[in-house]
């Protein structure tokens, strides 16, 4: 019976109520200083930024009163594909640089194989990939903060949201490590940009797992995500009261009604 | 002072004209050669790429010279296995114009990638789902192919020829040829047809997205078929503008007319199927993503209007077609140049479409269009092998006998 | 590339598209090592060489 | 000659083919790689033991509760400590870059001393002497011409300041009034009692705000933020009465773009309104009054619907409400009249010390302070006023007397007036006439550049200290700072500095007893001491609020007008507070930074937000450049067109256009404060000016 449920694959991901968002950029920073992301002297060309965790605003483009703004964080969407693993991504990778683990359901970037053809960032609609133009550079004494769990990165390769992967790890190792604990439970794993968030707008887990609280929110009616209808089947799933919000999610030809578009995906 | 070098029976400019003609050139090679050098030592930041335009200028280029240099696989594929014996006329020079275009693809590529040091890592850690994984594997083993069709033409100089064990191989290597051609013709369908994937299975791109036959999208046979179309075209331009250059006629005018017929009716079948494609992506796939097709043409006008498909398809496309299929206009020269440079223009616009139209459209519905202008090392980078071509082919037709008709159609006075 | 390699799976993709890169490959080789060899062999046979054209 | 050639040829041939077959081509295309993978200048961070260790954020006045991740003793990232009372886990990003800020090249590294027009390194010794010298020197004739300007913070070090100052003989002590301050001085007036004031949003229905950021760094800026989630959890209905969309407005169910300055004439209007609904006791006297008010010149006058202000004054009539004020992030006094206003609408709310409303807490006295030994010069000069008058000591208000006041010596800690101050060039040229200024900032910032002397004191990651939380959890409470870094460079404590100059300074030392600073720390918090080191926080769960009763005041004013003259100036300017971007003390982190759009930063220029009907008067178009003048000053940025904004008003960020600092902050941007005057309300004499009057040319 233990051996059947331990074959389940997690399948980590992401909830977020864009009514909680307030746009303070707490999880962009959290996720910066957790990941050692680097920065340079001009960051304001957004197309160069490397920003895992990306805020954007994003107005309903009415003029004045009637206009309407909402915030929506913009982690890597770890999308799973049409059939279990084939993200726009990792299916083009040329040489296995990304990865799709089936374990965790969390997309993954190795620095040291990636060359930098930048074909995953043709392929990434949501722009969560990122390219190392500029060798990394920390002031003078900063390069003290970097942390050993996540390796700064080199020039000329592509970075992005790993979903804190290292913070997987070290849970798991504190798992095989103890005799009593059998399993992660919610609050072992959490991302970075989840813990920051002072709005609590971010809820992180296992969607596979009953008892995470993820697992009920994805299910909300008010729930959805990222260009569904491009069949990315995405992790991230977000939340909002507002019909025009949920309609910004996904592009719509006239007529069609707000949330009509869900791609069928094969379950997992 | 060369002319020990020089084949037997035909007319050289002197070697002062020559290497002063190479100097001009060489120069721009080695401008070239600074942007590149800065681009590996500085890194990519030296190009005006960005994260939403990390395919650019280059992946262009690299499509577009694969393109134009289909000439050289559809021309020895029907030369040495269909076995249209007329074209052994042209297929020399088809050869040496695919061995540039490849070599510059190569080059290019080199620049292109973040960390060329780890570049082999495309063969190693091979992803065999990723269409540029296909490329590179087709791409560099036909490049083999290629360099082994130029090898005996290599041979042939009159001085090395003297050498035994050279003739010999040359003349063997002739003997197997139709082999390599056909290995050549196989891969190069793959490449050609996984260009043309690399931007159709992008499904989160739905300018680019196209549905197809198991793992391949449309775009993979529209490529393949468009590189055998108009590569042609491209290899009778550039003989056409050596025989401008040169000032003598080299082919002879029924080989390039088999190679325009062949042509147009390419042209035509493809663009047809062309046609369809983009009106199933019109009214099909783009509306299934949720946009009208109208949406991935209405911003800057000049960068992404409209009428870039409507000179890929009609002017670029129709009109080559019809020129090259009817006798009377083909063989009409003013109309056969027409042709051949609308066609060359029409494929490399379809490659520069679908390279950056996908980049510079927004997909999610608050992301905003990107325009992209290239930084001078990307275009030094560009005109580099460009400017490399030209030298090659220009050292080949002095010192190897490329065009088998040259004595015949310009005899020399003793 | 190889089976070897750790990103290996004995799928049908690794198959068709390794074994049409090794059998392209193969022909490739074979060929030139056949032209150089029958080339070698032609020479000490006395046959070619320039001069005697 | 040919078998020469021919043997040449083989010999090249033969090379190149065992070149190729030997492994060493191999070898080196791998090696190549592997360098790649570990280029000697990317940096390879060490590894080594993981620690957590808990502590209070100072770099703001909401003290949030952290825990910094150590690999051994290294401070690799901040976080927010889990089940804190005032933060629960969440951290704003100026708090997530306190790594960035303790390693920052910026930090002044040791005490320094201006010598020949440059400053220079000196030892701790030298520079505790030298202040001890130039503060004796004139204590006996001129105590009270030494001046303090000090951040508003409620800690411990802030008091030893003050206590320092008062033992010294000076009662010139000035801090930059905040909304609280005002608030408290309406408390005081209303309802007589000397109490913080702390609003219980989370548990309200319905809030009105006039203008308050309550996501944008309003109050203790985590948990108000926090307190918004809950309240759309509850499904709370918030309105948002400002005349620029803030974040808050975004998040708002409703935003009310409201005419500027008129938020006076709202308040009473709503009131007016809410009255004919409900009369609370009491509030028979506040009837004649509210008058004044009908609803359609209160709609007349805000530029706001009169339906919409009915259906406000309903709902704030029917549901569990609550009215705030302070503009933004509040760390700018506000109108003593508003804020009466608003505070009237709370007394018809009946919210007063109830669930969802205002709560007014009488701090309990967590500091047992010993009674403070005054000399006669201290006594002598503790009997004389402050330059700014019986009013409030507002820093802005001093600056404003300051070019006609003769001040020997001023103190800076915890701010950065060269910077934040409005009108910062007349601020610069008061600053010229000061002979000696004294910085104790952590970093080279506008002030600290042109300062005598520099005593560096340790940021907030290397701090021992304790904070207020009072205004943060409602309740009375205190956390405790704890140092989780080794010092970096050659820097004190605040209080340690203070602590080691009175003793050297005669007439002094009996008020400042303490051997150092920490038995300071234990002298004054007793016994209390242990436990919040080791809770890390002290709060009087059962303080209960006392019923308290209230009189209505009748404003002076009806409406607030910003400064300048409407004929010249056509525009209302209106600075905004940005929670990316840090605008007081402390400058913004690279991390921070990072983070601001590029429609309020593009390379290095700033921009000013402006509606398209006024920017079409104008002709103006997006990203155009512009200059932006004032009657203080003028400055050159981009327009950003937004829908997000009245016509008429145009508004800029605070927190950029930094002249020190690194490049990372420094010269982005524009310093929104040099185009800003002061205008000192009537009552409390703060600086209340919230915006001012503008034209906009183009360039």
């Amino acid at each position: 019976m233990k051996k059947e449920h331990d074959k389940v694959n997690k399948k980590y991901g992401m909830v977020v109520d864009l009514d909680k968002c307030t746009g303070c950029g707490s999880c962009m920073v959290a996720c910066m200083s957790e990941n050692n992301v680097p920065f340079k002297e001009d960051e304001s060309n957004k197309l160069d930024s490397i920003t895992w965790m990306r805020v954007y605003k994003v107005s309903n483009k009415k003029p004045y009163p009637n206009n309407e703004v909402f915030y929506i964080p913009r982690p890597c969407q770890h999308c799973g594909g049409q059939h279990e693993g084939h993200s726009p991504c990792v299916s083009v990778c040329p040489a296995t640089a990304t990865d799709y683990d089936y374990t965790t359901g969390i997309v993954s970037q190795v620095y040291t194989r990636c060359f930098g053809c930048r074909y995953c960032m043709a392929a990434c609609p949501y722009h969560a990939r990122y390219f190392n133009w500029w060798d990394p550079v920390w002031p003078d004494g900063m390069e003290k903060y970097l942390s050993p769990n996540v390796s700064p990165r080199m020039r000329g390769i592509v970075e992005k949201c790993s979903f804190c992967f290292h913070r997987y790890q070290v849970a798991m190792e504190e798992v095989y490590g103890s005799d009593d604990k059998e399993a992660l439970e919610e609050g072992d794993y959490q991302t970075a940009c989840t813990q920051a968030c002072p709005a609590g707008a971010i809820t992180f887990g296992d969607l596979n797992d009953e008892t995470h609280a993820v697992h009920k929110l994805k299910d909300d009616k008010n729930a959805f995500r990222l260009l569904e209808r491009l069949g990315t089947n995405t992790k991230i799933y977000y939340i909002s009261e507002r019909e025009w919000v949920r309609r910004a999610g996904d592009n719509y030809n006239p007529g069609e009604k707000t949330g009509s578009v869900k791609y069928k995906t094969e379950g997992h | 002072m060369d002319s020990a070098l020089i084949p037997k029976g035909v007319e050289r400019c002197s070697l002062k004209r020559f290497l002063l003609g190479q100097a001009i050139v060489g120069a721009v090679v080695l401008w070239g050669v600074y942007a590149m050098i800065l681009c590996w030592m500085k890194g990519l930041n030296q190009t005006n790429m960005n994260d939403s335009f990390g395919f650019a200028l280059w992946i262009w280029a690299d499509l577009a010279v694969i393109a134009v240099g289909g000439g050289a696989f559809f021309t020895g594929l029907l030369r040495y296995v269909i076995g249209l014996k007329d074209l052994k006329n042209i297929i020399n020079y088809a050869v040496l114009i695919g061995v540039c275009c490849y070599g510059s693809a190569l080059l290019i590529l080199a620049i292109d990638i973040g960390q060329p040091l780890r570049g082999w890592f495309i063969f190693w850690h091979a992803n065999v789902h990723s269409m540029l994984t296909e490329v590179a594997f087709c791409l560099s083993l036909y490049m083999a192919v290629l360099i082994i069709e130029y090898i005996p033409l290599l041979l042939e100089n009159r001085q090395v020829d003297k050498i035994p064990f050279f003739h010999n191989l040359s003349h063997n290597m002739h003997v197997v040829m139709a082999v390599f051609a056909a290995t050549g013709a196989f891969l190069s369908c793959f490449h050609q047809g996984s260009l043309g994937g690399v931007s159709g299975v992008l499904f989160g791109r739905p300018f680019a997205f196209r549905e197809g036959i198991f793992i391949w999208p449309w775009t993979f046979f529209l490529f393949t078929w468009s590189a055998a179309a108009c590569g042609p075209c491209f290899t009778i331009l550039v003989t056409k503008i050596t025989e401008k250059i040169t000032n003598k006629k080299l082919v002879k005018d029924n080989v390039i007319d088999l190679l325009a017929k062949i042509s147009g009716w390419m042209i035509c079948s493809y663009i047809i199927a062309k046609t369809i494609d983009t009106l199933y992506w019109a009214f099909v796939t783009a509306p299934h993503a949720g946009f009208n097709v109208m949406d991935f043409y209405d911003d800057n006008f000049w960068a992404h209007g409209i009428w870039i498909l409507i000179m890929e398809i009609v002017i670029c496309g129709y009109i080559p077609a019809i020129i090259l299929l009817r006798e009377k206009t083909r063989q009409n020269q003013k109309l056969l140049w027409t042709a051949a440079i609308l066609a060359t223009i029409g494929i490399c616009l379809n490659r520069w479409v679908l390279v950056m139209q996908p980049m510079s459209m927004p997909v999610m519905t608050f992301d905003e269009w990107v325009l992209y202008l290239p930084s001078w090392q990307e275009i030094a980078t560009t005109i580099l092998p460009i400017a490399g071509g030209i030298m090659v082919i220009a050292f080949s037709y002095r010192y190897l006998p490329i065009f088998p008709q040259e004595q015949e159609l310009n005899p020399v006075e003793d | 590339m190889f089976p070897f390699s750790f990103e290996w799976i004995w799928d049908v993709g690794h198959v068709v598209f390794h074994g049409g890169m090794w059998y392209a490959l193969s022909i490739i080789g074979a060929g030139m090592t056949y032209c150089v060899l029958k080339a070698a062999i032609d020479t000490k046979n006395g046959k070619g060489g320039g001069d005697h054209h | 000659m040919k078998i020469y050639r021919r043997s040449f040829l083989a010999l090249g041939v033969g090379a190149a083919v065992g070149t190729a077959l030997s492994p060493l081509p191999w070898k080196m295309v791998d090696d190549s790689s592997i360098w790649s993978q570990n280029w000697p200048w990317t940096p390879v961070p060490k590894d080594g033991a993981i620690s957590y260790e808990d502590s209070v954020c100072t770099l703001c006045s909401g003290n949030c509760g952290i825990k910094a991740r150590k690999i051994e003793d290294r401070v690799i990232k901040v976080e927010g400590k889990e089940d804190h009372i005032v933060n629960d886990g969440g951290v704003c990003l100026l708090g997530l870059s306190g790594p960035q800020l303790l390693y920052s090249p910026t930090r002044v590294k040791s005490p320094l001393k201006k010598i020949k027009g440059k400053l220079r390194k000196i030892s701790w010794e030298d520079a505790i002497t030298e202040l001890s010298e130039k503060l004796s020197g004139i204590r006996d004739e001129k105590s009270d011409k030494v001046a303090v300007i000090s951040g508003n913070s409620k800690s411990l070090s802030t008091l030893l300041l003050k206590r320092f100052l008062k033992a010294y003989g000076s009662p010139n002590y000035f801090t930059r009034a905040t909304m609280n301050d005002t608030y408290k001085q309406v408390i005081k007036k209303m309802h007589g009692v000397d109490a913080t004031p702390a609003f219980n949003i989370d548990k309200a229905d319905y809030i009105l705000s006039f203008g308050s950021g309550i996501i944008d760094g309003w109050g203790s800026p985590v948990n108000s933020i926090k307190a918004n989630s809950k309240g759309v959890d509850n499904s709370r209905k918030l309105v948002q009465i400002e005349s620029r969309m803030s974040n808050t407005a975004i998040v708002a169910d409703k935003w009310v773009p409201i005419k500027p300055g008129t938020d006076i004439t709202l308040a009473y209007g709503i009131a007016a309104e809410v009255i004919k609904m409900k009369e609370p006791k009491g509030s028979a006297s506040l009837k004649p009054f509210l008058n004044k008010y009908g609803l359609s010149k209160v709609a007349e006058v805000t530029g706001i619907d009169a339906a919409q202000i009915t259906e406000m004054a309903k709902d704030f009539a029917t549901n569990k409400s609550i009215a705030i004020c302070g503009k933004g992030a509040g760390n700018t006094a506000g109108s003593f009249d508003e804020f009466v206003a608003v505070h009237t609408l709370n007394i018809l709310a009946n919210n007063i010390n109830k669930k969802g409303g205002v709560q007014v807490i009488k701090d309990s006295g967590f500091f047992n302070w010993s009674n403070m030994k005054m000399d006669s010069v201290a006594k002598a000069a503790n009997k004389k006023q402050a330059i700014t008058g019986n009013k409030f000591p507002d820093t802005e208000s001093f600056l404003n007397k300051l070019p006609n006041e003769s001040v020997e010596v001023l103190l800076i800690a915890n701010d950065n007036p060269l910077y934040t101050m409005a009108d910062s060039d007349a601020v610069k040229k008061a600053f010229e006439k000061i002979p000696y200024k004294v910085s104790f900032s952590s970093f080279m910032d506008e002030t600290t550049e042109i300062a005598d002397l520099v005593l560096p004191v340790n940021v907030n990651l290397e701090q021992t200290d304790v904070v207020s939380i009072t205004e943060s959890v409602q309740k009375p409470g205190i956390g405790y700072v704890a140092p989780v870094s080794d010092l970096q460079f050659n820097t004190k404590d605040l209080g340690e500095i203070l602590i080691e100059t009175a003793k050297t300074i005669d007439g002094m030392a009996d008020a400042f007893p303490w051997d150092d600073y920490e038995s300071c720390i234990s002298a004054i918090l007793g016994d209390k001491l242990e436990s919040l080191q080791e809770e890390g926080v002290i709060v009087n769960e059962d303080y209960r609020a006392k019923n308290l009763s209230f009189k209505f005041i009748a404003p002076k004013n009806e409406v607030l007008a910003p400064k300048g003259d409407k004929g010249v100036y056509p525009l209302v300017l209106v600075p905004y507070d940005s929670i990316r971007i840090p605008n007081g003390y402390i400058g913004a982190p690279p991390f921070a930074v990072k983070t601001v759009s590029d429609k309020v930063i593009k390379g290095k220029d700033g921009f000013v937000e402006i509606n398209p009907v006024t920017a079409k008067q104008l002709g103006l178009s997006d990203k155009s450049s512009v200059k932006v003048k004032t009657s203080e000053g003028s400055c050159k940025v981009k327009v950003n067109l937004s829908e997000q904004i009245m016509p008429g008003v145009v508004a800029m960020a605070k927190g950029l256009g930094h002249t020190a600092y690194d490049k990372y902050l420094a010269g982005k941007g524009v310093n929104v404060n040099n185009l800003l005057g002061t205008v000192e309300d009537p009552v409390t004499g703060s600086n209340c000016a919230w915006a001012i009057r503008c034209k906009i040319e183009k360039v």
